[in-house]
């Protein structure tokens, strides 16, 4: 039997975080006549080192073998102090969090409510400690190797990362190519280099290095397992196009009955493909994909008397009858580089983006001002009336970003500058028009950004300061209806092109590999981040990790950056080769389990079987808990109608003393 | 029911060698009673009986037997149990093959095609028990009651126990041989009862309630009579953690019950048998059945009809309902 | 002491003048009847055969709290127990159960909470006009009309109730409702003595004890018992409503620091009732379970107390659920000595 | 039923979505009612049904219990046995004459602070509603 408790009760001013609610002396005065109740002291920040260090010394002079620490969320410190009273010798899971910040003094206004909720909330805390069990740390084997989602230039950096230390990565990409949205940029802001001519060399590493297996046009269809031991299953959609045969030659494309009728989508729909295609020129791998939405052959089972590309292809790469194929393995870690979607400006209709053609999306507009692009760098639009070199250009920032009306609060971090890059770009090349760009702010915090802020306004960029209302037609003009709000002047700017700096959106497909692993989201919507100071890369999942857009908008360096955090978070376990598994596991009392295997059908991770044991002389078949796939989550004893399996540190006999202390007090 | 052909097959099974017994029932020691029949012999068949008063549902004892210590050097006893079901008793042996408490090959099932037993409590009001036993038989439409040499005709409607009425069931939905034809099943009445209560305010229905629960004595003749509560260590047995303190009261017979009855959603099989068993005639059938139709209304879910089916509570559909969700 | 008669219309002032004290009777429940309180102005009908719970709980509370207590701390409270009581219209076997389980109560220690309860409380009994199916009272040293335990006998003879006091107690009860009582003549002693008689008479059902006590020890082995408890169910039911039962358990309950020690009936059917700590069960089957009922009303009891701890009111017979029968278990047992 | 009378809430909440969404609360210094009390549990689905009607047999005037959106769950499918769970025992609470408006359960992310008070807010004012639990709940017996 374990030693009778001897309760700590430790009461975190948090500065004045919560003493300005709650009366922590009181609580503590409190705390002291509880049960079991040896040593209550409070202390202005619980988690500094000689907060830590108080407890550390009353755990030696006062043999406290139980601590409840009532501070902020137990998701934020709970590590921090189940860590202190180890170094201290008490096992750390003999603690209990009492949350008197986040969900008590940060959310009640009055002394009185915010010091009697925080005595009710500590004695819960007090009887459940008093009932913990000491636990054991365990470890199991990680599997050397990662699997990356996506393949933008997040993805491609951390697959290169961990590959370069050595792991085996498996880098997985949606679209036929790998590049991103990177690939369909001009230049970057503010050093004005290529884009493609930074991007593309590690495109092609990533393609070749010998430890990363590139899944194109592939996607993730399930995760099972955990950290060090995730099960991966992958869905290789078919190319209708010999992977090893095809030679990116291009002949089937040229000679596709359907050739240049749809939309391409790296060229933002500004130029047309064949159902046969590739995504651009760069692509890597440099393989032909079929567009089975669009392939006559694969919609109507005939495309002429024979597929023309078939007929075409000097290594007859074409296959119709290929099929999605599986890829199953084994990996430690997840990083998650699924980046963003642009704004889709057809949401503010006040824009006119649906209604006039010369009014486009700063994407658009990378891939106009390119030279790979559809017009081969020329800046041209369509008026309505003809194809005309604008005299006037108005570019717009902060669409569809920092603003409630479509949903988005916040600001999309890239688009000060890349407007302002387009306008430097637009200047180069029609050097006569007049360019303005109209903001609510400018957000030149980056390195070198207000340095090239500075460089375009001396370019004869006209910065004028107002979020326009509205853009609609006059003759063969666009007007933008706009407040200068600096001159508190209406304007009714005539101009030949309007430039729209759409924001980042998280991806509307997120939700698959949100539930795939498990995955929230920030108020944002993008994904959320386990803490977003101090582990901006983990997720609540152990062993998933963000890069890039996916976590939330950011620019390039930015992303690289995260990307290479996200690939040294990742190689922890990798490296280790072993992570520590649940403590608090589910555990079966065999001797009154009834054997109806209803926790078996419950577990999602399948880490209940049931096995026969000798009762007495008697064969009976009991559930038993396989402590390395228990993740805890307690589903299982919800169901056991004879409380037979019960999670460790959240057991009945735990839980429903803490019901009574808070119904008790009232 | 053909007696004959009951004695006959239940002589042929009780005598197979790989069979313990078999579970019958036979006439009681005195009025309506009908007892349960341990059969371990052929000869032993010569009593069984199958006649309206046959309520008992034989289908608990497969899993309240106690299994003793075995002891060194012997073999536990491994051979088959053999009953007698109705249809609703047969329900119970399903469900406890999804539920893992009996295997199919751990028993042999005869089943009865059942007509609808009689509400005891309802026939000994309106005909007073003899201390002579008294048999009964279904006789076409209606009831045949035979006390003390004398025969009266009773009306089906006027005696059907409710469980009967309700009964989907009346043919088992398991059996290893069969006595005599399936009966036509009849349309199920409306819920009366269930529908009564639910008409009240809930204010009035907790007043209903705490009458009834008011005179529960915690005998757990409800508990024990079940054959879907079978756990070994009830937790309402418990003190470590106590989920419902032994003393006798209204808040703690109330959480008894309500314990009771939530451990059966989605199992509960509707004999009827706690609630005709109960001494201080609490109506458990009510709060059971209600259980039972919104299983099966609001969740397309029947429990006790195939035994290959997912457990109720050890499973979910996606699109569960969730109107109560705020 | 003297006979009376008490007029039926003036029943209901008789009870009223009761209602200083805590007035028990038999009323119904919806469907059954049961001793309970009576509030004031409540109706009081002793038109019934018996309460399916039997009237044992005046004495000897299902629930009974012992004393309350403050976890922490040496307070201590007491239950004041010193509330009159006047049980209503009881049957004669239930009185005469509570001098049973009086023995046992008062046996090495006096137990206080009976006795307390027993000093505070007046049993009025009824006798039995028409006993019940399963009523074997006669077989057990009982009867119809018995007055054992009782501190005021009553019979229904149709118009009047005939009233006697058994008791000092009685005599005391008797004299404060003086006022509405007539004196007893002949004929109505008479004519109770007619109605118990024929009362008798109607009792069908009989077992024979003779030899039974001191012969059920070496039917320990005998194969009777796995024959009349292989359908038991476990159930408290013929140990709650047995009126001479008398096991009980003791828990402490509490919330948050306040807490009461309480004792509550036990049933001797219940699997856990001899279940150690350890695991091992000396009763380990409901077959040991009911051949220690059977033995403890028949045998140890007669050993211990010189009485039959059964006083035949037939409950456990009437009310359990797969016809578990006692009458049949000793025919069983007289035959198998 | 006085008119300054305060429900007592019990509220069983995810540690992943809900609880996480609580704590989203805090830190934005969203102002909700002081009558909710929060047991944190790993899962929604680690709630037992009985909890509910222990918290109120044990004082509570109303129950909450909240988890992840479906298909959000941390555990994948905790959340969806709660439903179903809770769903039945909310039906037999009914039945047995508890006021539906002393137990919600709720839907609350991560990053919904703002849903989680109103959550709070519309469980407090029910719970206020049906007023103080007196139906099945455990008290000191006098003697």
């Amino acid at each position: 039997m374990t030693e009778k408790p001897k309760v700590g009760v430790y009461v975190c001013h948090c500065g004045i975080n919560i003493s300005s609610t709650v009366d922590v002396d009181a609580v503590a005065e409190f705390a002291e006549k509880l049960p079991n109740v040896k040593v209550a002291r409070t202390y202005s920040y619980m988690c500094s080192d000689p907060g830590q260090v108080l407890i550390k010394k009353d755990i030696e002079e006062h043999g406290l073998n139980r601590i409840v620490v009532a501070s902020c969320s137990p998701r934020m410190h709970e590590p921090t102090f189940r860590k202190a009273i180890a170094d201290a010798g008490v096992n750390p899971y003999f603690l209990e969090m009492a949350n008197i910040r986040e969900q008590c003094s940060w959310v009640h206004e009055e002394i009185e409510e915010g010091t009697a909720k925080a005595k009710k909330l500590l004695t819960a805390s007090v009887a459940k400690v008093r009932l913990l069990e000491a636990l054991e740390q365990k470890e199991v084997d990680a599997e050397p190797a990662a699997l990356v989602i996506g393949a933008g230039i997040a993805g491609i950096q951390s697959a290169l990362d961990i590959a370069d230390a050595g792991f085996q990565v498996y880098l997985v990409e949606k679209t036929p190519s790998v590049g991103g949205r990177m690939a369909q940029l001009d230049k970057t802001f503010p050093t004005l280099d290529c884009s493609a001519c930074i991007l593309t060399p590690k495109m092609v590493d990533a393609a070749n290095h010998p430890n990363i297996e590139l899944l194109t046009y592939s996607e993730v269809e399930e995760v099972k397992g955990f950290i060090g031991n995730f099960d991966v299953k992958v869905r290789k959609k078919a190319r209708y196009v010999d992977f090893d045969k095809c030679t990116g030659c291009g002949d089937c494309a040229k000679e596709c009955r359907v050739k240049d009728r749809f939309p391409n989508e790296f060229d933002q729909g500004l130029s047309k493909r064949s159902a046969i295609y590739l995504p651009f020129p760069q692509a890597v791998p440099a393989k032909f994909t079929i567009d089975p939405d669009n392939c006559l052959f694969l919609k109507k089972g005939k495309c002429g008397k024979n597929p023309k590309c078939q007929e075409v292809c000097g290594t007859e790469a074409i296959d119709f009858e290929q099929e999605d194929e599986f890829v199953e393995f084994r990996v430690g870690a997840i990083i998650v580089a699924t980046g963003f979607d642009p704004f889709n400006p057809s949401r503010k209709p006040e824009y006119g983006y649906d209604d006039y053609p010369n009014v486009i999306t700063g994407m658009e507009m990378e891939r106009l001002v390119s030279a790979s692009g559809p017009t081969e760098g020329k800046v041209k639009v369509f008026n309505g009336e003809e194809e005309i070199e604008p005299k006037e250009v108005a570019l717009i920032k902060c669409v569809g970003s920092r603003d409630e009306s479509v949903g988005n609060e916040y600001c999309s971090r890239v688009c000060c500058m890349y407007v302002a890059k387009q306008a430097h770009l637009i200047r180069d090349k029609l050097p006569d028009a007049n360019i303005r760009i109209y903001y609510m702010d400018v957000r030149a915090f980056g390195k070198g950004f207000e340095e090239f802020y500075d460089r375009v306004r001396r370019e004869n960029v006209r910065y004028i300061r107002g979020n326009p209302s509205e853009i609609f037609k006059r003759g063969n003009k666009l007007v933008v209806k706009v407040e200068d709000t600096l001159t508190s002047t209406p304007l009714e700017d005539e101009v030949d092109m309007v430039v729209l700096g759409v924001g980042l959106e998280p991806r509307a497909d997120m939700r698959g590999v949100m539930e795939l692993l498990r995955l929230s989201q920030s108020p944002d919507k993008f994904f959320l981040e386990a803490h977003p100071k101090l582990r901006p890369v983990d997720t609540a999942t152990d062993g998933v990790f963000l890069a890039g857009c996916a976590q939330g908008p950011k620019d390039i360096p930015d992303t690289v950056a995260q990307a290479k955090g996200a690939a040294a978070s990742a190689m922890i376990p990798l490296a280790r080769g072993k992570v520590p598994i649940n403590a608090q596991v589910a555990i079966v009392n065999e001797a009154t389990c009834r054997g109806c295997a209803f926790c078996v059908s419950i577990c999602p991770y399948s880490a209940i079987e049931m096995v026969t044991v000798n009762r007495f002389g008697n064969e009976v078949e009991v559930a038993r808990v396989n402590e390395a796939l228990c993740k805890g989550c307690g589903s299982c004893a919800a169901a056991c109608l004879s409380d037979s399996i019960q999670p460790k540190s959240f057991r009945d006999s735990q839980i429903l003393p803490q019901i009574a202390a808070l119904g008790v007090m009232k | 029911m053909d007696l004959e052909l009951l004695r006959k097959t239940g002589a042929e099974v009780a005598a197979r060698d790989d069979v313990k017994y078999l579970l019958g029932w036979k006439q009681g020691t005195y009025g309506y009673r009908v007892a349960p029949a341990f059969v371990e012999n052929a000869a032993g068949a010569a009593e069984l009986i199958f006649s309206p008063l046959c309520t008992a549902n034989l289908a608990t004892y497969l899993t309240l037997v106690e299994q003793l210590p075995v002891p060194r050097g012997e073999e536990p006893d491994t051979r088959k149990v053999a009953l007698m079901v109705k249809g609703c008793d047969s329900r119970a042996v399903t469900q406890l093959l999804v539920e893992k408490g009996i295997e199919r090959d751990e028993v042999v099932v005869i089943g009865c095609p059942c007509p609808g037993v009689v509400d005891p409590a309802l026939l000994a009001e309106k005909y007073p028990e003899t201390e002579e036993p008294a048999e009964m038989k279904w006789d076409g439409e209606d009831f045949l009651l035979i006390r003390n040499g004398e025969e009266t005709k009773i009306s089906r409607d006027e005696l059907l126990a409710e469980k009967c009425r309700l009964c989907r069931y009346p043919n088992p939905v398991v059996s290893d041989e069969m006595l005599g034809e399936p009966v036509e099943t009849w349309a199920p009445g409306e819920d009366k009862g269930v529908e009564e209560v639910e008409a009240k305010d809930v204010d009035s229905r907790l007043e209903y309630w705490m009458d009834q629960f008011d005179k529960c004595v915690r005998c757990y003749s409800c508990r024990n009579v079940c054959p879907l509560c079978y756990c070994q260590d009830c937790i309402l047995d418990r003190l470590n953690p106590t989920w419902v303190n032994r003393s006798v009261n209204f808040s703690e017979n109330t959480a008894f019950n309500i314990a009771r009855a939530f451990h059966l959603a989605g199992r509960c099989i509707e004999c009827g048998e706690c609630e005709r068993v109960c001494p201080a005639n609490i109506p458990l059938g009510k709060i059971n059945r209600k259980l039972a139709r919104d299983v099966r209304d609001k969740y397309g879910f029947e429990p006790g009809v195939d035994p290959e089916a997912e457990p109720f509570q050890a499973s979910y559909k996606p699109d569960d309902p969730e109107d109560f969700i705020l | 002491m003297s006979a009376m008669l008490l007029n039926k219309e003036k029943w209901p002032e008789f009870v009223g003048k009761l209602t200083g004290k805590n007035v028990w009777a038999p009323q119904s429940d919806g469907t059954e009847m049961r001793f309970a309180p009576v509030g004031e102005n409540e109706k009081v009908v002793l038109d019934y055969n018996n309460t399916r719970v039997p009237p044992k709980g005046a004495l000897f509370p299902q629930t009974e709290t012992m004393f309350k207590f403050e976890i922490g701390s040496d307070k201590v409270e007491e239950p004041p127990l010193d509330q009159e009581v006047v049980v209503l219209g009881l049957r004669p076997c239930d009185a005469r159960a509570m001098t049973i389980v009086d023995k046992l109560f008062k046996w090495d220690i006096d137990d206080p909470y009976f006795v307390k309860r027993q000093e505070k409380t007046t049993l009025v009994g009824l006798a039995c006009n028409e006993p019940g199916l399963n009523c074997f009272c006669t077989s057990v040293g009982g009867g119809p009309a018995a007055t054992e335990g009782l501190d005021v006998i009553m019979a229904d003879l149709g118009e009047n109730y005939f009233v006697e006091a058994l008791t000092d107690k009685g005599k005391a009860l008797l004299d404060e409702t003086r006022d509405l009582l007539e004196d007893a003549d002949d004929d109505a002693q008479k004519q109770k003595e007619k109605l118990s008689g024929e009362a008798e008479d109607k009792i069908k059902r009989s077992v024979e004890t003779e030899g039974v006590p001191e012969g059920l020890p070496g039917l320990w082995d005998d194969p009777l018992w796995p024959r009349v408890s292989a359908s038991c169910l476990g159930c408290g039911t013929c140990t709650y409503l047995c009126p001479t039962c008398h096991c009980f358990d003791i828990q402490d309950e509490t919330e948050g620091i306040d807490a009461r020690r309480c004792r509550m009936w036990d049933s001797c059917m219940f699997s856990e009732y001899t279940l150690h700590t350890s695991g091992h069960n000396p009763r380990p089957t409901r077959k040991e379970r009911t051949r220690n009922r059977i033995n403890h009303k028949y045998s140890y009891y007669v050993d211990k107390f010189d009485v039959i701890a059964c006083v035949g009111c037939g409950r456990c017979t009437n009310l359990c659920p797969v016809n578990i029968d006692i009458i049949e278990i000793l025919r069983q047992v007289k035959e198998a000595l | 039923m006085s008119a300054n009378y305060e429900p007592n809430i019990v509220a069983f909440l995810c540690n992943w979505c809900s609880y996480a969404g609580a704590d989203l609360a805090g830190t934005s210094r969203v102002s909700y009612p002081a009558n909710i009390q929060i047991i944190r549990v790993m899962c929604s689905g680690r709630v037992n049904p009985l909890y509910v009607m222990n918290a109120l047999q044990q004082g509570a005037d109303g129950v909450l219990v909240s988890g992840c959106h479906p298909g959000d769950c941390h555990y994948m499918e905790g959340n969806y046995y709660a439903r179903r769970r809770l769903g039945m025992l909310k039906d037999l609470m009914e039945f047995v004459g508890v006021d539906p408006k002393r137990f919600h359960m709720s839907w609350v992310s991560a990053s919904e602070g703002h849903k989680w008070k109103e959550v709070v807010e519309k469980t407090v004012e029910d719970a206020r509603d049906a007023g103080p639990f007196e139906g099945f709940r455990r008290r000191q017996i006098d003697w």
